[in-house]
């Protein structure tokens, strides 16, 4: 017992990570649930043990198992159901808008840099004249 | 008005205009730089507590900021900063005046003059300041709002380029300057620079780095080699800036700082290197101002040099020679921007082989600009020859070396200065066939300066006592002002020294500057010829280009990494964590697990290597959906009835989710991934599998009790229900439910908002992403 | 698909709709005491709703989905914060017994007040979810 | 002490009555004042614990270990306050910029889709998780936080459905499930090792055993979990990796808020569990100290390497948070404290810059390589340079003290790592310098080629000069704030007050505790 759960947990959750890693959103999506029941029988055994005792029912007789890690995995499947939900319209969404269900080309990548334009020379500071009969052209620049 | 409520004020006033400034600008154009003159007087009036400074009593005020952290905005107004604020203050008026006479119609005068009150008044923040955190505020204050003033006309690429290339160098050293504070403060447990003690920071181990990051910053503000290509594309600022700017202020601040903390500076090796950068300087400088044919760049250069001049005999320890060569710059250089502003607004260009004979056509600017020109040169009977001579005197105490290098310097001084008078003699030759003489509103703000370089060498001759030539009225009673903040004696400035080597030297000087200047032409070949395909400057883009290069390709290659590599990253980190506790917490006795508990996990390892070996949808939901009643049985196993339910529940949901949306979703596509990779991906998971089994048995044994008990106790009679887990989900930790309970209604809102606002196709999307 | 079994379909659902429902609140009012609770009933009156809406294709209620949420999520809140007009903290729960006319002796709670928000909001999106899909298939056919 | 509850009460009610109100002009109106009663409470609460207090609140009245506590010390105080402040801008904000075109030579449309389809309740339910988890002193009640904060997150990055919003939402989404699960499965694992969930709780627990067992792996493997979690949440290299293509891609308001607060409730978490949990965990500590060193360098060069506003300042948020952290995990209290002052300040700061971003889009579109713009909108130009000089540290501006304040500390602690840290810091300053200008350059000088001026919303522009005026007050007054700020940090080297307030009633309920009146409740019951 104290070693074939954990290792079913743990089996459950590296498949889910295998899963997640690959490139076609359906796998992440089951990637993540296979991750998520792994979780929830970890969070049981590393709260409740794995000893066997009475579900936490009063009317029934003691001793009884940790009720807590119960109502915490309780709320953390909720939660993951709607976040599922989510991620499944999420990537029917994402897979309509953009025809594909890879991963990777979902990922755009960054701007190219733009090439550095002409620059100043301290040795040749610009000899237009910077004043004087130039205020036309100073001025226009600024008015265009 | 207080005394003290005055030296505050003279910093704060042309902040104030700097508010006002756009304001005024708006009613009253380029005029309102008569009006803001008004902000320099405070720091004008301060002149009258010049005898208490001279006396070594000077006038101290402040106010804290942020008083936990040490930074009070203290100022003192001690000899040295006394003299240099009233140069800043009243330079300042003169190129308000200069610049409301300068700029044209069309300009954003409210802008320029409030960049320029803004830059006015950290300089006089920069000088006056005592607080070593304040001293860097305003250094990178005159950064910031030189930056604006460079680049006010914006529109043009070089003027942001110039702008930018002084922002960043100057930046450089500002953080050099950051860093060297703050081990001030930490070696000198003080944070106020005139009670740090040399003695004190001698012989502390932070002493050397925080010197070595003084004069980096220094070196940086002060252009001197080989941080100096910034000064020359400085130029690309109005010109009335320019003459702010490089002549007594923002090119300074490295000298003030070589200056106050001189006390720090003269240990050791530190005064000699000083005193060689400057020297490379101001040779280097005065090479390179040779060959301009842009009057403002030859200038520019000049400025280089000049400031090499000063950075050596400041670094040196002469700082008599230094302050008074540093007054005689200031009132020279000035005047020679403003002469070239006046040239360039009524001739149209500033290229000195187009440009002669003004000297007919402009009279006053040129009676302006020859003792500006000629006292650069050192010329007798100016201030400048007066220094000259001083500067001659102390590296000729230096040794051989700096002696050379200054006379060789000083000739191409001499010689520039006369390329510089050139556009005055000679046949006209203008552009504008109109040139005439600029308006009284531009040459008058020019003249005080010249006059002032005059005052300080031939009016001070006193005829009475003959042949004395003790020059002994403003330029000494300026320098003498800053006597008793590097303890030197109050001296004398001598125009006649007697026939001695110092005088041969200058003589040489001029005879071979002359020389020089009729042999420009091959000389000028010669320069060409040795000009090296690179120098700083083109380093400098280089390293920006590098710069932006780098960070793209770095950003290219982190960001733009696929998607899985970063989750890689994140799962990785979870897998190593397990290294850190594997196997160490193996329990010691197994019990025996009952036969369902291996049929559950028959299930599951089946369930896993179904999903991952699934080649369609179908078969990997399924086979997912098992996985999930699996862990209902599990839970049925370990007494979570709850649990149990809620998952099966939500499985079913899940299966009526996935099957409604099935026919949309895409096919089970088997992206191959390289066998590198999946390798790497299934050591990963491996890992991860690692740390979750080591990291279960390892909070086996609990590190204090579990708090279980409570709840099983007081559920029936406080929280009223049989089932302990309902009553902490309602009850004990209602408050997490009330957390789930948004999250639904979260996913509500949002799916009927993904599912109803339509989805524009890729093809359609515009193409701004 | 044939008619007939559809036909047998839709008879058979509308007992299972009513078993169900009966079900679901069964799990509603025992959550406290045995396994059950909002959560719980909520999701099996969902999946009874979504039957009766693909079998009998009527809706069990009149009011869109989407409205139970916010009104599930006031009710779970309004009632955690009644207490603290008590002066006690946020979610403060009590219990007790009383004797209605008709009914007989009661056992009631204010947290099976707050699971009644749990309930709605359950419904509320699941059905949400469900039927919004459904329809997004059906555009995307048509 | 029921106070605690409103700043999560408030939003909550708000977001349900939202998704009810049928009007926009109504919606706005409800959200506004919400916004404005949350800030006043967060505001009082802040007034209370700068006294010193720790108020604590014990939910459904069971005692500390066993319910669920609300605790604000000072850095809840802070933190509530500022979140407050930005919410309220963000939803004065969003609710001028939802009547007009997202940005230039879009239709408007969109933008009213996404107001009717709950965009002001999402954020409310969003202001609700941050509050949520600043106040929470139960280490699972964290963890539903996060959930209630991302999964509002996830909607406000969504809502639209554009295509970039699709596209790195789905990147966004499965990050952050990652990292939920290691935060729930460490959760669990905490309470299977120490029994307790209660963040007081545990910190008095570890701190007995570790007094008289030494250091334990098994504690440090938790520690490290959390720490991942958290770091991912906020970012830190080389975690953040999601952060810079999320951020951009929802609406400016979203953006402004995600980027203001959200990775910032991700350094809070670090520093509760860091300063109360774990303060033992030496290593852990240098290894953060040194991702945050490289976060600063790798935001500044993400910097300089985009040329659209949003995303230059997505990179911008990494830099500040890896500032943020050098603070933290520098020891002693000097490093806490410029930690909290860069705090305030950087949330104020990236948020003004992103309201001012959206201006900028709505100018010229994304990028920022439009030139030529000071002379149109002068007064962007001025609240631009002013909130840029205090993201790139220039003086005088709280962006100078802060980092000040931070290199400081880091080199009075000394050592080698410290000493590179600051250096990192150092150099950082003058590239996030090189990258603000370069957009200084890029969308303000220059040519203008602009046909027509763009009538920016009046709504918009009155909410950024707010936030502008908080980033110039904040740097006048850092006189006040920075001592508020070393009194947090002293409050949080020491747990004892944070403790003792919250473990202070272990006895036992009553039975016959107090009943509800029984009338009201039976109708509702069948």
């Amino acid at each position: 017992m104290e070693i074939l759960l954990p290792f079913l947990a743990a089996s459950l959750v590296g498949a889910g990570v295998f899963m997640v890693l690959s490139r076609a959103l359906i796998r992440v999506i089951i990637g993540l649930s296979l991750i998520s029941y792994g979780i929830n029988i970890a969070i049981l055994l590393a709260g409740a043990g794995t000893g066997l005792a009475a579900p936490p029912l009063l009317d029934v007789e003691g001793p009884y198992v940790d009720p807590l890690p119960q109502a915490l995995i309780l709320t953390a499947i909720v939660i993951g159901f709607g976040t599922t939900a989510l991620l499944l319209v999420l990537s029917l969404r994402a897979y309509q808008a953009t025809g594909t269900d890879h991963v990777q080309e979902l990922t755009k990548k960054p701007d190219p840099v733009e090439v550095l334009g002409s620059y100043a020379d301290p040795e040749r500071p610009s000899i237009s004249p910077e004043y004087g009969p130039a205020e036309k052209r100073v001025k226009d620049n600024k008015q265009s | 008005m207080t005394a003290e409520a005055l030296l505050i004020l003279s910093v704060i006033a042309p902040f104030l205009g700097a508010i006002l400034a756009p304001y005024l600008g708006r009613s009253l154009k380029a005029r309102a730089g008569y009006p803001l003159i008004l902000c320099f007087l405070p720091a004008l009036f301060l002149v009258q507590y010049a005898p208490a400074a001279r006396a070594n009593a000077p006038l101290t005020a402040g106010f804290d900021w942020v008083p936990a952290l040490g930074l009070s905005v203290d100022f003192r107004a001690d000899g040295f900063s006394l003299m240099f604020a009233l140069i800043v203050a009243a330079i300042g008026i003169l190129i308000l005046a200069y610049g409301a006479a300068y700029l044209g119609k069309s300009e954003r005068h409210g802008r320029f003059f409030s960049y320029l009150l803004s830059f006015g008044g950290a300089m006089l923040g920069l000088v006056l300041t005592d607080n070593l955190i304040a001293l860097f505020a305003f250094w990178e204050l005159t950064s910031i709002s030189s930056f604006l003033l460079i680049g006010f006309w914006g529109s043009r690429k070089a003027s942001q380029d110039g702008a930018e290339k002084a922002l960043m160098i100057t930046a450089l050293g500002g953080l050099a300057l950051l860093v060297a504070v703050i081990l001030l403060a930490i070696a000198g447990g003080t944070q106020q620079i005139s009670t740090l003690e040399f003695a004190t920071l001698r012989s502390s181990p932070l002493f050397i780095p925080a010197l070595g990051f003084l004069l980096l910053a220094a070196f940086t503000k002060s252009a001197q080699l080989p941080f100096h290509l910034w000064l020359p594309t400085a130029m690309e600022a109005p010109t009335p800036v320019s003459a702010f700017l490089h002549s007594a202020t923002m090119v300074k601040a490295g000298v003030i700082l070589v200056a106050k903390f001189g006390f720090l500076l003269d240990w050791g090796l530190f005064s000699q290197i000083i005193m060689y950068v400057g020297l490379a300087t101001m040779f280097w400088g005065s090479y390179l101002a040779l060959r301009q044919n842009d009057l403002k760049a030859l200038l520019a250069y000049s400025t280089v040099s000049q400031l090499g001049i000063l950075m050596s005999l400041y670094g040196s320890g002469h700082a008599f020679a230094a302050t008074a060569h540093l007054v005689n710059h200031a009132a020279f250089k000035a005047a020679l921007f403003m002469v070239v502003g006046i040239i360039d607004h009524e001739t149209g260009s500033r290229d000195i082989s187009r440009l002669g004979g003004l000297r007919r056509k402009l009279p006053i600017s040129f009676i302006i600009a020859l003792p500006a020109a000629l006292s650069m040169a050192g010329v007798p009977l100016l201030g400048g020859f007066i220094s000259k001579e001083l500067f001659y005197e102390e590296m000729f105490h230096e040794g051989f070396l700096p002696m050379l290098i200054a006379v060789t310097g000083s000739i191409m001084t001499f010689a520039y200065c006369l390329r510089f008078l050139k556009v005055f003699f000679g046949p006209l030759r203008c552009e504008n066939p109109n040139v005439h003489e600029a308006s009284l509103r531009l040459w008058l703000p020019a003249a005080p300066l010249s006059l002032a370089v005059i005052a300080f060498g031939i009016l001070s001759i006193n005829p009475l006592k003959g042949l004395v030539f003790k020059s002994d009225t403003l330029a000494v009673w300026f320098t003498n002002l800053a006597a008793p903040s590097f303890g030197y004696e109050p001296g004398h400035l001598y125009l006649w020294h007697g026939f001695n080597l110092i005088l041969g030297l200058s003589a040489l000087t001029w005879a071979l500057g002359i020389g020089l200047h009729l042999f420009r032409d091959p000389f000028h070949r010669f320069q060409q010829a040795l000009t090296p395909a690179w120098n700083n400057n083109t380093l400098y883009y280089k390293a920006l280009a590098g710069l932006e290069h780098f960070s793209s390709w770095f950003t290219h290659k982190t960001q733009g990494a696929s998607f899985a590599s970063h989750l890689r990253v994140i799962v990785l980190a979870f897998a190593l964590i397990g290294a850190s506790v594997l196997w160490r917490y193996l329990p010691e006795n197994l019990s025996p697990v009952p036969l369902a508990f291996w049929l559950v996990a028959l299930l599951i390892i089946t369930d896993i290597v179904g999903v991952l070996m699934a080649q369609n949808r179908l078969s990997a939901i399924i086979f997912a959906g098992l996985a999930g009643v699996a862990s209902t049985l599990l839970f049925v196993l370990l007494s979570a009835p709850d649990l149990a339910l809620t998952q099966l529940l939500i499985e079913t949901v899940t299966i009526i989710l996935f099957l409604s949306v099935f026919r949309f979703l895409p096919r089970l596509h088997t992206y191959v991934r390289p066998r590198s990779l999946t390798l790497i991906d299934g050591l990963i998971s491996l890992g991860v599998a690692g740390t979750i089994f080591t990291a279960l048995l390892a909070v086996q044994t609990p590190i204090a009790d579990r708090i279980k008990d409570f709840y099983l106790d007081y559920s029936k009679s406080i929280g009223g229900g049989y089932n302990v887990v309902n009553v902490i989900l309602v009850d004990f930790r209602g408050y997490d439910t009330m957390g789930e309970i948004t999250v639904l209604s979260v996913v509500a809102v949002s799916v009927f908002a993904l599912l109803r606002i339509a989805v524009k196709r890729a093809k359609s999307e515009s193409n701004d992403d | 698909m044939t008619r007939h079994p559809e036909i047998v379909f839709r008879t058979l659902a509308m007992p299972v709709v009513f078993v169900m429902l009966a079900i679901g609140f069964h799990f509603f009012l025992r959550g406290h005491n045995a396994p059950g609770g909002g959560f719980i009933a909520g999701l099996i009156v969902a999946v009874t709703a979504l039957l009766a809406r693909m079998a009998l294709d009527r809706r069990l209620l009149r009011l869109e989905p989407k409205t139970l949420v916010p009104i599930g999520l006031l009710i779970a809140m309004i009632t955690g914060v009644f207490p603290m007009f008590f002066g006690d903290a946020f979610l403060k729960s009590a219990h007790g017994h009383t004797h209605w006319p008709f009914v007989g002796d009661f056992e009631w709670a204010s947290a099976a007040l707050f699971d009644l928000g749990v309930f709605l909001v359950v419904i509320g999106t699941t059905l949400t979810i469900i039927e919004l899909l459904a329809e997004d298939s059906r555009e995307e056919n048509s | 002490m029921n106070l605690l509850s409103l700043p999560i009460l408030l939003p909550l009610f708000s977001g349900a009555v939202l998704l009810l109100l049928p009007k926009r002009a109504l919606r706005t109106l409800m959200a506004l004042i919400a916004a404005i009663l949350t800030l006043l409470v967060d505001l009082s609460i802040l007034r209370t614990v700068l006294r010193g207090e720790v108020m604590v609140l014990q939910m459904s009245n069971w005692p500390a270990p066993w319910g669920i506590s609300l605790v604000a010390d000072g850095l809840t105080g802070i933190m509530l306050a500022l979140s407050g402040l930005i919410a309220l801008l963000t939803v004065m904000f969003a609710s001028s910029s939802l009547a007009h075109e997202p940005r230039r030579g879009q239709s408007k449309t969109l933008n009213q889709l996404r107001e009717r389809f709950g965009f002001q309740a999402l954020l409310q339910f969003l202001i609700m998780g941050v509050n949520m988890s600043f106040l929470t002193g139960d280490l699972f009640n964290l963890f539903v936080a996060f959930e209630v904060m991302l999964i509002s997150s996830y909607g406000l990055l969504l809502i639209g459905n554009e295509l970039p919003q699709l596209r790195e939402g789905f990147k966004y989404v499965v990050v952050n499930l990652l990292a939920s699960a290691v935060f729930v499965v460490a959760a669990g694992m905490m309470y299977g090792l120490v029994g307790t969930l209660n963040m007081a709780d545990i910190s008095v627990k570890i701190a007995e055993y570790s007094s008289s067992h030494g250091a334990d792996a098994r504690l440090s493997l938790l520690a490290m979990m959390l720490a991942l979690v958290f770091a991912t949440k906020a970012a830190v290299f080389p975690l953040g990796f999601w952060l810079p293509s999320a951020y951009p891609v929802p609406v400016a308001a979203a953006s402004a808020f995600f980027a203001a607060l959200l990775t910032k409730v991700g350094v809070y978490s670090l520093i509760r569990t860091f300063t109360l949990l774990f303060p033992q965990e030496q290593l852990i500590h240098t290894i953060l100290l040194v991702l945050a060193a490289f976060s600063m360098l790798v935001g500044a060069f993400g910097m300089i390497s985009q040329s659209r506003w949003r995303h230059t300042l997505a990179f911008a948020n990494i830099s500040s948070i890896g500032y943020l952290l050098m603070g933290v995990f520098t020891t002693g209290s000097a490093g806490m404290t410029g930690a909290l002052y860069y705090l305030i300040h950087t949330v104020l700061v990236i948020f003004c810059l992103f309201l001012i971003a959206a201006l900028g889009e709505k100018i010229a579109g994304l990028k920022y390589t439009v030139e030529g713009h000071l002379n149109s909108y002068p007064w962007l130009g001025i609240a631009y340079f002013a909130s840029a000089l205090a993201l790139a540290g220039i003086p005088p501006s709280s962006g100078f003290i802060a980092k000040y304040s931070l290199i400081s500390a880091s080199l009075r602690a000394g050592g080698t790592v410290n000493n590179w840290v600051a250096a990192a810091a150092v150099i950082t300053g003058l590239l996030l310098l090189y990258a603000t200008v370069e957009i200084w350059r890029g969308f303000f000088w220059g040519e203008s080629h602009a046909v027509h001026k763009v009538v920016l919303p009046r709504g918009m522009t009155t909410t950024t000069v707010f936030s502008l005026a908080l980033v110039i007050s904040l740097a006048v007054f850092s006189g006040p704030i920075y001592k508020l700020a070393q009194r947090t940090a002293e409050q949080l080297m020491t747990n004892e007050a944070y403790t003792k307030a919250v473990l202070v009633e272990v006895k036992t309920p009553r039975i016959g505790d107090p009943a509800l009146p029984t009338d009201e409740l039976e109708e509702d019951t069948h």
